[in-house]
C-alpha cells in the first residue's frame, strides 16, 4: 500500500507542481476530448455524405491542449493550423461554430462558409484567419509579435504547423525574423510523423525538428505530444520567456496522425495498420483520462457527467448547423474591399 | 481508339516518356508511393523506382528549384504542384529563374522542365483549391504556358512540353480528370505547343476559350444548333505565348466573339485575347467583343450555392452564346 | 507650390503619415541607418527611430508576411521591396494571404498594408533591376495596384495607400525619382486610389498610359501640338481594379487609341485596358486599337543599345501617336 | 634559431600536410591576387566613367580561392554569386572573359552583355548561369547534385552566397532537400558580416551561421575566410564526403568585405573606418603572402614576375574590352526560347 501511495503522491503532484489545479486538469481533459468527440462526429457526418470534407485532429489533441492551456485567452493570439481542434477549442470557438463550419453555413464564423473546414479565425478571441498554403501563418505571428512589441503589450503569439510544413521558407524566414528582433512568439511544430504520405524520414534528416532552433538563436525543445503536462510546461516556459522579451522559442511537439491525412485520403497505401495500431496505444486522451482517474480528479459521475454534455453539446451542434441557412449566392460579391 | 480521362492520358504520357527516355523524372508531393494525391503518377512509383518518382520535402520553391537545376545539369524533371494554388511560394524560381535562363546566359544554357499543376473550381475546392493561375504567369517571355481541354490533347501536348527545350507550365484542370473523356491513341504523337485548335467549325459566332470551358461550350453549340446558331469554338490550349493567327482567324470568320474564362475576369487571359482582336480586326467585328468568365472576387467560396454563383457553367455559356448570336 | 522630386514626394509622404498615426511604421532591407538604397526613407530613422524604421533580414516573404501580421493587428505597415524584381519570393504572402484576408475571413479580418516597391528600366539596371511587375498581381481581387506618375499623385497617392483599409502594392518608377519634378504641396492631401486622371485634354487621338510613360506622352503632345493633332491623355494611376468609366470616357472622345506601357506587350495591363474598350465602346472607334510596349523578352539587356532597343522611350512615343492620328 | 626553424616547419607542413605542393599553392596566391588586381581595376574604371557598375571581391578572395581549389575543375559544378571572382577565375574563367563583361561587350562569355557584371555562368566551365535574386541558386545546385546521383555520377556541385542571403527560403528549402536525398552538394556561406549596410546583428540571433547545418542533419563547419588553406580543407573534407555519399555540408566562411557593397554604395553612413582599417589588417591575401615568402615559397623573383604577368593581363584585357563591339541592339529578340 505505502508503494502505491507513494507514486500517486508523485503523479498528483505532476500538475499541482505545474500551477494547475484540479478544476484545470479536468478542463483540460473535456477540451481534448470534446475535440476527439468533434472529429469522430464529423467523419460519421463526412461517411454519411452530408458534410464533403474533414481534416482530423485525432492524436494531437492533448498537445494542442495543453500547449493552449498554457496561453492566455484573454489576451494572447492564436494563429493555428488546420488540424488545431483542441486550440480553437481553447480559444473560445464553440463546438456549434465549428459545425457552422463544417457545414459551411451562413453563421460560421470563421468564414461564413466560405473555407473549408480546418480554415480557422474568430477575431473576438484573437484566432487569426487563416488560408490552405501551410506555413503562411509563421511570418503573420511574427508581426502579430512585433505588434505587440511596438506597442508595448505583454501578449505573445502562438503559431503552430506540421513538420512536414517546417520545411517551406516561409518557416525559416519568419523564425529567423522573430529571433532577430526578440518578439514574444511561440513556434509549435506538431511533429505527427506524416506530411500526408511521406514520412518523417522523407521530410528532414534532421534528429529533431528542434534543432532548428540554434540555427535562429532560440531555444528548441522537444516534448512528448501524447502528455498535455508535458507540453503545458514547455509552452508555458516559452510563455513567460518571451513576456520577459527574451524573444521566441521553438517547441517540437510530437505525436502520430492517427487517421488519414484527410477524409479524401486512404492511408492504408502508404502505413501498416501494425504502425497506426501501435500508435493508438499510446493515445493521450487514454493515458491522461488514466492519469486523472489515479489522481482521482476523474471520478466515474464526472466522467458519466462529462460524456453526456459532450454528447449533447455535439449533438445540438450538428442539429443546428445542418438546419441554418447557407449565405446568400449574391454574398459571394461582397467584402473583396473594405464597404 | 481506346477511351480514356484525362486523368488516364496525364499517366499515360508520363509513363510513355519515362519510357522513351531515362532522363525523364517526376518529383512532388506525395507523388511516389501515394501515386499523387490525384492518382496522376499512379503506378509509376513501381515502374521507375523512388529516385525517378522522387517523393520530396513539402517545400514548393525547391520542387521548382532543384527541377530547374537538373534540367540545367540536362535532365528532364517533370516537377508537380499539388494544387496550383500552391505555385505561389514557387513564383520567384519559375518567374526569374525558369523563363530566363536561357535568355539571360545569351542562350549558353537552358531549363527544359515541365511543371504540373492541377488548377481550376468546381470540386467544393474553396479558395485555395479552386484557382485559375495562369494569369500570374502569362506575361513572362522564355515561359510556355500549356492548358489542354480533351485527353487527346492532353496526351500529345504533355509530350510535347517534356521534349520541349524550354520551360513549360502545364495547366490540367481538375475538375477534367475524371469527367472528360475522349479517344486517345496508343501511339506516340505529340502536338505543337503555341497552336491553338478549332474545335467546331461553324459561321454564326466565335467562341474563344480554354480548358474546361471549350467543353461547355461544345455542349452549348449542340443545344443552339437546333435554334440555328452555328457556333465556331477555337479552344487555345497554349495561353502564353498565345497563337494570334488562329485567334484573329477565327475572329475575323464570323465577326461576333465571345471569349470565356473560369478565371476572374480582369487581368485574365482573354483581355490580351480582346486587345489582339481589337488590335488585328476590328473592322471585321459585328459586335463587341463579349467577355464570360468569374467575377472579381479573390476565388470561389466553399458553400455550394455560392461556388454555383462563381463558376462559370454550361447555362451561363449557353446564355452568352445566345445572347452574342441574337446582337 | 514648392517643387519636389518624385522620391522626394515619396519621403514626405511617409514622413507626414508617420507624424499622423503612430501605427504606421516602415520595414524593409537597408531602409534604417542607411535611409534605403535610393534613399526613400532617408531621414525617417533619424526622426522615428529603429523600431518604426525597421532593417529587416534579407527575407521578402518575412517583410511581406510580418507586415501582414502587423497589419491584421492594427498596424499600418509600409513594407519596401528593394527593388520590384524581387518582390517574386513574396507572391504567396500578397496573393494567397494579404488579397484573401478580408474576403476568406467574411470580413472579420483585414489586412491594410503598404507595400512599395522601384519598378521599371532605364537605369542600366538589366534583367533583373529594370522589370515591370504589375501584371503578376493584376489578377488578384483583393488587392490594389497604384503606379503613380507625378510627385503630385505621388503623395496623394501614397497617403491612401497607407490610410486604405485593404492592402496596396504601391510601385514608383525608379527612374522618375530623380528625372520627374513637380508641385507638390505642403498641406496634408489624398487623391482616390482607383481613379484615372486626365492629364491632358484633348480632341483628336487618346493616349491611355501610366507611370514614366505618362511623361513621354505629355511631351510628344505638346510637339504634336504644333503639327495639328491634339492628343488626349489619361493617366490610369490605378492599374488594378482599372477605372473603367475612365477609359470608356477617354476611349469614346477621340474614337483613336493608343495604349503605353513599358511592360512586355503580351499579357501586360494594357491588354485588359484595350478589353475593355472592345467589350463597351467598340463603335465609337475609328481605328484599331494600338498598343505601344516592351517587346516579349524576358527583360531588358544591360549593354546601352541593348536596353535603348527594349525600351519605350519619347521619340517611340511620338512616332505611334502620329502614325494613329494619321490613320 | 631552433625556434625560428621549428616554426618553419611547422608552418611548412600546412600546405604540404594537406597535399598541397609548392606549385599549387602559388597558383592559389596568384589567383587570388589577380582576383584583387581585376577588383582594382573595375573601381578604377568606374570612378574614370568607363564601366557603370562594379560589385567588389575584396576581403573574400583567400575564402573563394581555397575552395575553388578543393574542387575537380574537370568535373565539378559551381554556383558562384556575384563577389565570387576567386571562384569562377579558378574554374577556367580568364580575365579578358572578365572584362568582357564588365563592358558588357557582345564576346563576354556570362550573358553576352545582357546582364550585370558578377552575374557569372559559363557552361563549358560548369559555371552555372546565376541571375540578381539572391539564394536562387541554392536549389539549383540541389537539382544539378541530384543530376549527379541519378546519373552514379561522382561530380559534386559547389554553391556560395551571402551570410545574408541565408535569410532567404530558398537556402533553407533547397538545404533540406539536398540533406534528405543525401545529395553531394557543398553549401559555402562567404560571411563578410554585412548585407549591405545591414549588420550580421542584424541578420541573424545565432552565433554561427554553421549552426544552421544540425537543423538538415548535415554537418557544419565555421573556418577563418582569411586562411585560404582552412577553407581548402574543410571543403576538401566536404567534397570527399559528398563524392562517398555521404551528403552534404555546410561551410561558414568568415572575412570581411573589405569595400562598400558596390560601386553605387557609400558604406561611410553605416560603419566606421576603424572598423575597416583593422579588417584591412587582417586581410588574407597579406597573410597567405607572407606564409609564401616564409616557406620560401614566394620569392621576390616569383613576385616581381607574378605582379607583371597580372598587370599585362588586365592591361591587354581592359585594352581589348573596351575596345570590343556591343551586341547588336537587334539581338535582343533573340534566345527567349530555342531557336
Ligand atoms: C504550400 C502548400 N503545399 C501543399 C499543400 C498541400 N498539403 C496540405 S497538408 C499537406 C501536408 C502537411 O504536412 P504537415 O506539415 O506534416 O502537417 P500534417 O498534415 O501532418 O498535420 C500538404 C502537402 C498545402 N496545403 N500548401
Ligand atoms: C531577393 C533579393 N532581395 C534583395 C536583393 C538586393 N540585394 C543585393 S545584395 C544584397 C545583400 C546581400 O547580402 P549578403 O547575402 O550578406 O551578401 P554580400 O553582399 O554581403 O556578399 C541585397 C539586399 C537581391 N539581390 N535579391
Ligand atoms: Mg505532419
Ligand atoms: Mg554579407
Amino acid at each position: 500500500m505505502v508503494k502505491v501511495d507513494r507514486k500517486k503522491k508523485v503523479i498528483e503532484q505532476r500538475h499541482e507542481q505545474l500551477g494547475l489545479n484540479d478544476e484545470q486538469v479536468l478542463d483540460m481533459y473535456r477540451n481534448m476530448l470534446l475535440a476527439r468527440r468533434i472529429d469522430e462526429r464529423m467523419y460519421l457526418l463526412n461517411r454519411a455524405g452530408k458534410i464533403p470534407f474533414v481534416v482530423s485532429c485525432q492524436g494531437q489533441e492533448p498537445g494542442q491542449v495543453g500547449a493552449a492551456f498554457a496561453l492566455d485567452k484573454e489576451k494572447d493570439y492564436a494563429l493555428p493550423y488546420y488540424r488545431d481542434l483542441g486550440v480553437v477549442l481553447t480559444f473560445g470557438m464553440t463546438t456549434k461554430d465549428l459545425f457552422l463550419q463544417a457545414f459551411a453555413k451562413a453563421e460560421d464564423p470563421n468564414s461564413g462558409g466560405r473555407q473549408m473546414p480546418g480554415h480557422f479565425g474568430q477575431k473576438k478571441n484573437r484566432i487569426v484567419t487563416g488560408s490552405s498554403p501551410v506555413t503562411t501563418q509563421v511570418p503573420h505571428a511574427v508581426g502579430i509579435a512585433l505588434g505587440a512589441k511596438m506597442e508595448k503589450k505583454d501578449f505573445v503569439s502562438f503559431v503552430t504547423f506540421g513538420e512536414g510544413s517546417s520545411n517551406q521558407g516561409d518557416f525559416h524566414e519568419g523564425a529567423n525574423f522573430a529571433a532577430v528582433h526578440k518578439l514574444p512568439v511561440i513556434f509549435m511544430v506538431e511533429n505527427n510523423q506524416y506530411a500526408i504520405s511521406v514520412p518523417l524520414s522523407k521530410q528532414v534528416a534532421c534528429e529533431k525538428i528542434s534543432d532548428r532552433a540554434i540555427g535562429y538563436g532560440m531555444p528548441g525543445i522537444t516534448v512528448d505530444g501524447n502528455d498535455p503536462l508535458a507540453v503545458y510546461e514547455a509552452v508555458k516556459d516559452a510563455v513567460t520567456n518571451a513576456r520577459n522579451g527574451h524573444g521566441p522559442t521553438l517547441i517540437e511537439v510530437v505525436s502520430y496522425r492517427l487517421l488519414a491525412h484527410s477524409s479524401d485520403d486512404d492511408d492504408r497505401s502508404y502505413r501498416s495498420k501494425e504502425e497506426v495500431d501501435e500508435a493508438k496505444e499510446k493515445d493521450g486522451i487514454i493515458t491522461f483520462a488514466t492519469y486523472l482517474r489515479e489522481t482521482n480528479v476523474l471520478t466515474e459521475e464526472i466522467e458519466v457527467k462529462l460524456n453526456d454534455e459532450i454528447k449533447s453539446l455535439i449533438d445540438d451542434a450538428t442539429d443546428y448547423a445542418e438546419k441554418a441557412p447557407y449565405a446568400d449566392a449574391k454574398s459571394i460579391y461582397k467584402h473583396v474591399y473594405a464597404e | 481508339m481506346p477511351v480514356k480521362s484525362y486523368i488516364q492520358a496525364i499517366t499515360l504520357a508520363l509513363r510513355e516518356e519515362m519510357e522513351r527516355d531515362e532522363k525523364v523524372f517526376v518529383l512532388g508531393e506525395d507523388v511516389g508511393v501515394r501515386g499523387g494525391v490525384f492518382r496522376a503518377t499512379e503506378g509509376l512509383y513501381e515502374q521507375f523506382g523512388s529516385e525517378r518518382v522522387l517523393d520530396t520535402p513539402l517545400a514548393e520553391s525547391a520542387i521548382a528549384g532543384v527541377g530547374i537545376g537538373a534540367a540545367m545539369y540536362g535532365m528532364r524533371p517533370i516537377a508537380e504542384m499539388q494544387f496550383a494554388d500552391f505555385i505561389m511560394p514557387a513564383v520567384n524560381q519559375i518567374i526569374s529563374e525558369a523563363a530566363k535562363i536561357r535568355y539571360r546566359s545569351n542562350n549558353d544554357w537552358s531549363c527544359p522542365i515541365t511543371i504540373r499543376a492541377p488548377y481550376g473550381g468546381g470540386v467544393h475546392g474553396a479558395l485555395y483549391h479552386s484557382q485559375s493561375i495562369e494569369s500570374v504567369f502569362a506575361n513572362q517571355p522564355g515561359l510556355k504556358i500549356v492548358m489542354p481541354s480533351t485527353p487527346y490533347d492532353v496526351k500529345g501536348l504533355l509530350k510535347s512540353a517534356i521534349r520541349d527545350e524550354d520551360p513549360v507550365l502545364f495547366l490540367e484542370h481538375k475538375r477534367a480528370y475524371r469527367l472528360i473523356k475522349g479517344e486517345v491513341p496508343d501511339e506516340d504523337y505529340t502536338l505543337p505547343i503555341g497552336k491553338a485548335d478549332v474545335k467546331r467549325e461553324g459561321s454564326d459566332i466565335t467562341v474563344i476559350t480554354y480548358g474546361l470551358c471549350v467543353h461547355f461550350a461544345l455542349q452549348a453549340a449542340d443545344k443552339l444548333e437546333a435554334e440555328g446558331i452555328d457556333a465556331h469554338i477555337l479552344d487555345l490550349r497554349t495561353v502564353y505565348p498565345l497563337d494570334k493567327e488562329a485567334i484573329i482567324e477565327a475572329a475575323s470568320k464570323t465577326g461576333k466573339v465571345l471569349l470565356i474564362t473560369e478565371d476572374n475576369l480582369e487581368g485574365s487571359i482573354i483581355g490580351e485575347v480582346a486587345a489582339i482582336i481589337s488590335e488585328h480586326c476590328l473592322f471585321d467585328l459585328d459586335a463587341p467583343i463579349k467577355r464570360l468568365a468569374g467575377p472579381d472576387v479573390p476565388s470561389m467560396p466553399y458553400a455550394p450555392p455560392l461556388e454555383k454563383e462563381f463558376m462559370v457553367n454550361p447555362d451561363k455559356v449557353e446564355k452568352a452564346m445566345r445572347d452574342l448570336a441574337e446582337f
